[in-house]
């Protein structure tokens, strides 16, 4: 069964060629990471999923459903798609309580008038996100003890922590992360990894990540896709694809050095 | 671990003021707000008043610029379509103030939707023109509609009344100003207590991902421009109400600047900011005519040389602030109660 | 012989929050080429750009350690100065001015001139002596060049200013196979010609490693390995550190096991 | 329809757009390389020709060696105002910035009234006063010689942006500032130059135009109307700048010739709209892609 | 630009040491009797401040003139006022300042939009008399505006005595043309219609009328609407100075004879002193005798002396001081006459007192004795600007409308 089907995606920007007629599945309940080089087209391809660019060719869909351009970004987030970014999108003026609940906004209900008045409905719903974010996440991802600092205040892995959070209050089936460990050291590494984990394992999320962390990305992956030049060179099991002679090269380049630099270096050695 | 961990219930940790001592300075406050007009002389009630309607309509432009991120020049000419709005009202219908100054700001919403149309596709200072244009035509319709609004000569209209009482004094139009401006800004509060504060301030801070959390950027940035114009319709009727007299002239692009400035001194995105803003750029002008009016038993000439130094005072002060403290003057008195929770008895 | 550029256990701070450099040191000798090599986000540009000073743009700051060019500390020197004193960056993307043409690219290199002005118009020649392609396209608008031949105006610029170190960020961005070949070509040959260090950051470790004498392997804003440039070639950790393989026994751990070993250690806490 | 009336009109209306355009060039230019959108252009434009109104009516120069001292004291303003006030302000919000210029405004308002008193004043009169026609057409003698002035500069302006060094230096500033900081280019300086050539560009228009129009300390309200021409031909485009600051001083005057004064605002405000709708960032202005 | 300021200063010393032998002088003249306030509204800053500076001086001027003549019956005056930048809500709070703390008898007002909207406040106190810098039109409405009175014709009246004017230089059935040109605000528009209204009763035809805004704007667009028209006589309302200056100019070279003629505040010395020789056969109408004409009376030359006293430097006074002394004068008047029928100073009465103003001999002021209708003195004059001599002369005889 596959939560998330991509056929055939191609996304050019005048005349660059973003992605090439890509297709992939992402199998639900699984842990499916996207690697490549820089500029392979990973974070393009992110952002035809969540809407942001309108791909020339190809579909998406999503639970047996295809998603055509005419469906905008937060249609798509409100369908179960959540996703956290390369660098980090917190709202850097609010709290880290007010970012997650940020999370859980296609999910509440309450109009202008009584957000004005505050007693009544606009009240309740809040206390009933409060007490669910409360229990369901902050104390899973051991936030809460800075649930009520500026996000702008915290470290690179805690605000990380708290994208992460507000994606899951949103109540997603498909968690997208885009480089979820970038900068981070091998502790929050760590966290990181285990709350990926646990997110799958418990909650029954399906994650798609771009990562490029390999030594993470091999032990937590269940599926690995591997993009190069907009294009997808292999996919498959994390002992398999790092075995791939293609993917060595992509990322080695030319792996028998002593020949590569006799043609770069044509008149001898560097001085 | 902080003290407000320690709350009994969510419900006490989301509240507006979360200590008893908050609490007692607020209801300190009011107080003084309602005694006030009992101690003030007719000049102080003047000031009262002005300060109220300033506060009502900064927090208006707060909420936009401040919250939203929405940059406003058209300000004024939202006040001015609630001005109108009352000022027909009361001359053809002669409705009591409480329905006609709710229809001024539901006209004022009414534009403000229209005017934020293009706030979707065109943003920061683009839009900051944008509004500009609007008021622009504002204007040109204010001056022109001569059988709606009486042209250049404007429309002067009747005291406030409702149930046969009329409010024709300062002294009782405190008592509608004052408590409305204490409403509508604990209502901009709540806002931000909600998610659709919440969706404002997200919009300001990233609005792409704003999307991608599944705020509906053009729906949310109407909501704010509707919202905030009301409060400027709201504030515009309460000065047709309080002059009495609504000309195009009264509602002067360099009205849209000084409540913008209102907006940044005090400190853009903070409610308090919006009040101390507005307070501050009402009174600053009339400090600076009591020292006008110090100097001139020495200089009689005074207020000649002095007036052309207001412009450059006020012109400084917002560079001033600018430069040195770019969070305003909310940022200032944080700074102060800070300063005295950490004194040496407490820690 | 003494280096020309050496980096001293240099922490960098952006937004006086976010840790992007943990103490890292690494020298550049007169006329090398340097490889430093790492994944995203490791910290490579960061890197050049605390070297370079273009560090403050970004709202970044050295907190700690030195940095160390021709002898002198340059820690908060201007960039404009530092170009005049022979370092040259050319920042990751390339980075033309796209609405100037290539000619005009040259001429606003030539900033990095004042004080010693040779002539232009031989300087001219010597880049497109390198570069035969940029001359034919002198009077087209940069933005309009390919992405290869932009990194071959990126290089040119570099040129111009004569320096004595060009640091280079990932010019094999985005550029297919050949043409990173191509560039990597004559990057070794301005090295041995002109007699110019270089600092080379890239993702690329077999093209690299082809043309630098020296390499460095860094990781969260730390230098991991380093070593000659056959050594590295041949060197497992290499390979582990690009494919996450292997990996010498008890060294790592693998990120499932951890899981299961954090989760108890939270229950008993 | 009368076509001769229309064409003196038009006519009249061009020749004022030439002005519009320089003055709109010279906001470009500090938008381009610094990025600030300057609301205090109209009132370095009255400080000048006050600084004008000095050196020809006060200490009696020749109205010829007066225009050289107000223009580069107005540009000189420019530099100070950069340096001193602009410059801290770097990394702020654009809002934030553009506020700074509005308190700027007022402080060159209160200074001029200071110096100059808020009486009205009328420059002496240093350009021919012949009628000039140009076939059948009449064409007012201030507006003509006003027009050639500033289109020297103008020509001047783009010559040297297209073929100096320092233009160079200011268009690859404008078009990537890290990478001119890389470049060896003082960036800093070329933000002071761009002011200080912005506020002379602005500074000589206002001598022109506060020659045929007279002066007043409310003389910077003129600054709407740049705005309005900046913006329909996009904030950073000299382009932009010269073609929409013609465009809209001939949409004005005919607006104002057929439909009436009070119609002159209104009809440009107008254009601004539809262009707002239609093209958000102007004519030739470049949108900026924000990377997700 | 320096020399200004230089004299700036000088002035301000002379100022200086004139208020010292004032605050010595004033207590031995009030001696126990209460002060009669003058209140004010004075644009001193934004777009008025030109006219507002000056006025300002003549309230001073005649309120230290009146102390050193006694005060009115005994009573010293005070003369107390506050900066508006021409800016409604300002000069409400100036108003609201001042008569809480002073409760003037009688005040100045800075604008017409002022005025209007204080109407009511001004009318439920009833006991301030107001008139100001507004000659507008509405205000003579006696039913909405009993305590408010005009200082002279207002704007309608102001056209009527113009437009006679311009009749009387027609000849049998060949009356003149005649163009209006005013400017896009409220005071421009003021009497439009009315002049429009009063040319038809005529019979003069009214070719062209032009809106612009006021102050520096480009009008040859304007200037060739006008030379389509040629009319006999334009008349500018609701400006200052520019642009007329630049439709002159522009119209003689294109070679039209026109004769331009202007309203009060278009009628200052100041077009001639910037103008020049361009400003020559310019006309305007004037309710009072220039500073500098050849008439003279009483008021008049005491009016010179202590114009000359309060600083020996300026030499001419612009209208702006002539008003605003006449309206002190006047306010004088009316408390004098309240006083003097043993009335108490409220508005009504003060209203009173004015409308029983007859035959008034304004001691040279005004040329001829003038009396009050509805609130306002329809009295004024045609004057042509002789450049050469760089004055104002009289071209026609006072005229008093009824």
């Amino acid at each position: 069964m596959s939560v998330l089907d991509i056929s055939n995606l191609s996304l050019s920007f005048g005349g660059v060629k973003a992605l090439q007629d890509v297709s992939f599945r992402v199998p639900e309940g699984t842990v499916t990471t996207i690697i490549g080089p820089n500029g392979a087209g990973k974070t393009s391809l992110f952002n035809c999923i969540s809407g942001f660019y309108k791909p020339q060719q190809g579909t998406i869909s999503y639970e047996g459903q295809v998603l055509s351009s005419g469906i905008k970004p937060p249609r798509r987030a409100a369908l179960g798609l959540a996703r956290t970014f390369q660098n980090i999108a917190l709202f850097r003026g609010m709290t880290v309580l007010d970012n997650i609940k940020l999370g859980a906004h296609v999910h509440m209900k309450s109009g202008l008038l009584s957000a004005l008045a505050y007693f009544g409905p606009a009240r309740r719903e809040e206390m009933v996100v409060r007490k669910d974010v409360e229990q369901r996440i902050i104390d899973f991802l051991e936030i809460d003890h800075i649930r009520r600092q500026p996000v702008a205040s915290l470290s690179y892995g805690l605000q990380k922590r708290v994208e992460l959070a507000r994606a899951l209050a949103m109540q997603p089936k498909v968690l997208m992360l885009d480089e979820p460990v970038a900068g981070m050291n091998r502790e929050e590494k760590e966290d990181m990894a285990r709350f990926i984990l646990d997110i799958r394992e418990e909650w029954g999320i399906t994650v798609l990540m771009v990562e490029h962390d390999m030594g993470m990305v091999m032990d937590i992956s269940d599926h690995i896709v591997v993009l190069n030049f907009g294009q997808v060179i292999t996919e498959g099991l994390p002992s398999d694809v790092q075995k791939n002679p293609e993917v060595i090269k992509a990322y080695l380049g030319n792996s028998d050095i002593d020949s590569l630099r006799k043609k770069l270096n044509p008149e001898g050695e560097a001085a | 671990m902080r003290i407000g961990d320690a709350k009994q219930s969510y419900e006490a940790d989301e509240a507006i003021w979360t200590t008893p001592t908050q609490k007692m300075w607020f209801g300190l406050f009011l107080l003084i707000l309602l005694v006030f007009p009992f101690m003030a002389d007719s000049y102080l009630l003047y000031l009262g008043c002005l300060v109220g309607i300033a506060v009502i309509s900064t927090t208006g432009l707060n909420i936009l610029t401040g919250f939203t991120g929405l940059i406003s020049l058209g300000q004024a000419g939202f006040m001015g379509v609630g001005a109108y709005t009352v000022a027909w009202l009361s001359v053809n219908t002669g409705l009591p103030f409480p329905i006609t100054l709710v229809l001024a700001g539901l006209m004022a919403a009414a534009v403000g939707i229209l005017v934020g149309l293009p706030s979707l596709r065109v943003k920061g200072l683009y839009l900051a023109i944008a509004t500009l244009a609007a008021s622009v035509f504002l204007h040109f319709i204010f001056a022109e509609w001569e059988s709606v609004t009486g042209g250049m000569g404007g429309l002067s209209l009747e005291p406030a009344h409702l149930f046969g009482w009329s409010f024709q004094s300062d002294f009782m139009m405190y008592f509608i100003i004052v408590p409305l401006a204490v409403l509508m800004v604990l209502a901009a509060a709540n806002v931000f207590r909600t998610r659709i504060g919440r969706a404002f301030i997200a919009i300001r801070d990233r609005d792409i991902s704003a999307e991608i959390l599944g705020i509906d950027l053009l729906r949310y940035k109407l909501m704010s421009f509707a919202l905030s114009s009301f409060y400027a319709g709201v504030a515009g009727g309460l000065f047709a109400y309080f002059y009495r007299v609504v000309t195009p002239e009264s509602f002067p692009l360099s009205m849209s600047i000084f409540y913008l400035a209102a907006v940044i001194v005090g400190g853009m995105g903070n409610i308090l900011g919006g009040i101390l803003g507005a307070a501050f750029m009402t009174l600053v002008p009339e400090a600076l005519k009591l020292l006008t009016a110090a100097l001139t038993p020495f200089y009689p000439n005074a207020p000649v040389f002095m007036s052309p130094m207001l412009e450059i005072i006020f012109g400084a002060l917002i560079v001033g602030f600018l430069i040195f403290e770019p969070h305003g003057l909310a940022e200032i008195w944080h700074r102060i109660r800070r300063f005295f929770r950490l004194w040496p008895f407490q820690n | 012989m003494e280096a020309l550029l050496e980096i001293d256990n240099i922490e960098v701070v952006y937004n006086k929050s976010v840790q992007v450099l943990r103490g890292l040191s690494l020298r550049v000798p007169e006329g090398a080429i340097v490889a430093l090599l790492g994944s995203n986000g490791a910290g490579k540009s960061t890197t050049l750009k605390s070297v370079s000073g273009l560090l403050t743009l970004e709202d970044g700051e050295v907190t700690a350690g030195e940095v160390r060019f021709r002898g002198k500390d340059v820690k908060g020197t201007a960039p404009e100065k530092l170009v005049r004193n022979g370092l040259f960056h050319v920042m990751e993307g390339r980075r033309v001015f796209e609405d100037l043409t290539v000619e005009e690219n040259l001429i606003a290199a030539t900033y990095a001139l004042t004080g010693n002005k040779p002539s232009l118009s031989d300087s001219y020649e010597t880049v497109y002596n390198y570069f035969p392609r940029l001359k034919d396209r002198r009077k087209q608008l940069a933005g309009y060049l390919s992405g290869g031949e932009q990194q071959m105006l990126a290089l040119g610029r570099a040129l111009i200013a004569q320096p004595k170190l060009i640091m280079l960020d990932e010019p094999s961005l985005g550029l297919a196979p050949l043409l990173v070949e191509e560039i990597f070509t004559i990057v070794s040959r301005i090295n041995r010609e002109q007699g110019t260090a270089i600092l080379l950051v890239e993702q690329n470790a077999a093209v690299s490693l082809a043309i630098a004498s020296y390499g460095y392997i860094m990781e969260n804003g730390k230098i991991v390995i380093d070593g000659p440039a056959d050594k590295l070639t041949a060197n497992e950790d290499v390979r582990e550190f690009y494919l996450g393989v292997g990996g010498k026994e008890g060294e790592a751990r693998s990120y499932r096991d951890i899981k299961h070993y954090k989760r108890r250690k939270r229950w008993l806490s | 329809m009368d076509w001769l009336f229309f064409g003196e009109i038009s006519l009249a209306g061009l020749a004022m757009g030439g002005l519009y355009s320089l003055i709109a060039l010279g906001f470009v230019i500090i938008y381009k390389a610094t990025r600030v959108i300057n609301f205090a252009i109209g009132e370095i434009m009255m400080f000048a020709a006050y600084l004008f109104l000095a050196f020809a009516g006060g200490m009696e120069l020749s109205p010829w060696i007066a225009l050289p001292m107000a223009v580069i004291g107005g540009s000189i303003l420019g530099g100070v105002i950069e340096k001193t006030m602009i410059r801290p302000m770097l990394g702020e919000s654009p809002i934030s910035v553009v506020m700074v210029t509005i308190g700027i405004a007022s402080i060159l308002v209160g200074l001029v009234e200071f110096i100059w008193t808020a009486d009205p004043q009328l420059l002496p009169s240093f350009l021919p006063r012949e009628p000039v026609f140009i076939g059948p057409l009449y064409l007012a003698p201030k507006i003509a010689y006003g027009f050639l002035i500033g289109a020297a500069l103008l020509i001047l302006y783009l010559l040297y942006f297209r073929f100096s060094r320092g233009g160079v230096a200011l268009r690859a500033t404008a078009s990537d500032q890290a990478a001119a900081y890389s470049m060896g280019i003082n960036v800093r300086r070329v933000f002071n130059m761009a002011w200080v050539f912005g506020s002379l560009a602005a500074s000589l228009a206002g001598v022109l135009v506060a020659a045929t129009g007279g002066l007043s300390p409310q003389f910077g309200i003129i600054g709407l109307s740049v705005l309005v021409v900046v913006i329909v031909g996009g904030l950073d485009s000299i382009l932009g700048a010269l073609i929409a600051g013609v465009f809209i001083g001939w949409l004005e005057t005919v607006a104002g010739a057929y439909l009436g004064g009070e119609y002159r605002m209104p009809a440009t405000f107008l254009v601004l709209a539809v262009i707002l709708v239609i093209r958000p960032y102007g004519l030739f202005g470049t949108h900026e892609i924000e990377r997700v | 630009m320096f020399r200004n300021v230089l004299k700036k200063g000088r002035r301000l010393a002379g100022l200086g040491s004139l208020v010292a032998a004032l605050t010595v002088a004033a207590p031995t003249m009030a001696q126990d009797k209460e002060p009669i306030v003058f209140g004010g509204s004075i644009p001193l800053s934004g777009v008025f401040a030109f006219a507002g500076i000056h006025i300002h001086a003549g309230l001073t001027d005649y309120t230290d003139w009146i102390n050193s003549e006694g005060g009115i019956n005994g009573h010293p005056v005070k003369y107390v006022m506050e900066d508006t930048a021409y800016e409604v809500d300002r000069s409400v709070a100036a108003f609201k300042k001042i008569s809480g703390s002073e409760s003037p008898a009688t005040y100045y007002g800075d604008s017409t939009g002022f005025m209007k909207s204080i109407a009511s406040e001004l009318n439920s106190q009833g006991n301030t008399l107001m008139s100001g810098a507004s000659f507008a039109t509405a205000l003579t409405d006696n039913e909405q505006y009993p305590y408010q009175f005009i200082p002279g014709p207002n704007y309608t009246q102001m056209f009527g005595i113009i437009l006679e004017y311009i009749a009387s230089q027609g000849e049998g059935g060949d009356m003149p043309t005649v163009a209006f040109v005013y400017s896009d605000t409220e005071f421009g528009k003021d009497p439009i219609e009315n002049g429009k209204d009063r040319a038809a009763e005529l019979g003069i035809e009214v070719v062209e009328d032009i809106v612009t805004k006021p102050g520096s704007v480009d009008v040859s667009a304007e200037v060739l609407k006008l030379r389509r028209v040629r009319p006999d006589y334009v008349v500018f309302h609701g400006y200052v100075l520019s642009p007329i200056n630049e439709f002159m100019v522009q119209m003689r070279q294109m070679g039209l004879d026109t004769q331009f003629m202007g309203t009060f505040w278009s009628s200052d010395k100041l077009i001639i002193d910037k103008m020049g020789a361009d400003a020559d056969g310019y006309m305007g109408v004037m309710p009072y005798n220039y500073y500098d004409s050849e008439e003279s009376g009483p008021m008049l030359d005491a009016l010179r002396a202590q114009a000359e006293k309060s600083d020996p430097e300026a030499g001419y006074r612009p209208t702006g001081y002539m008003q605003g002394w006449f309206n002190a004068m006047v306010w004088t008047e009316v408390v004098k006459r309240t006083l003097d029928a043993g009335k108490e100073l409220t508005g009504d009465n003060m209203a009173e007192a004015l409308a029983s103003i007859e035959d008034w001999d304004t001691g040279g002021i005004i040329g001829i004795p003038v009396t009050v209708r509805d609130m306002s003195f329809p009295v004024g004059r045609i004057w042509r600007v002789n450049a050469e001599e760089g004055r104002y002369e009289p071209v026609s005889d006072w005229i008093h409308l009824d």
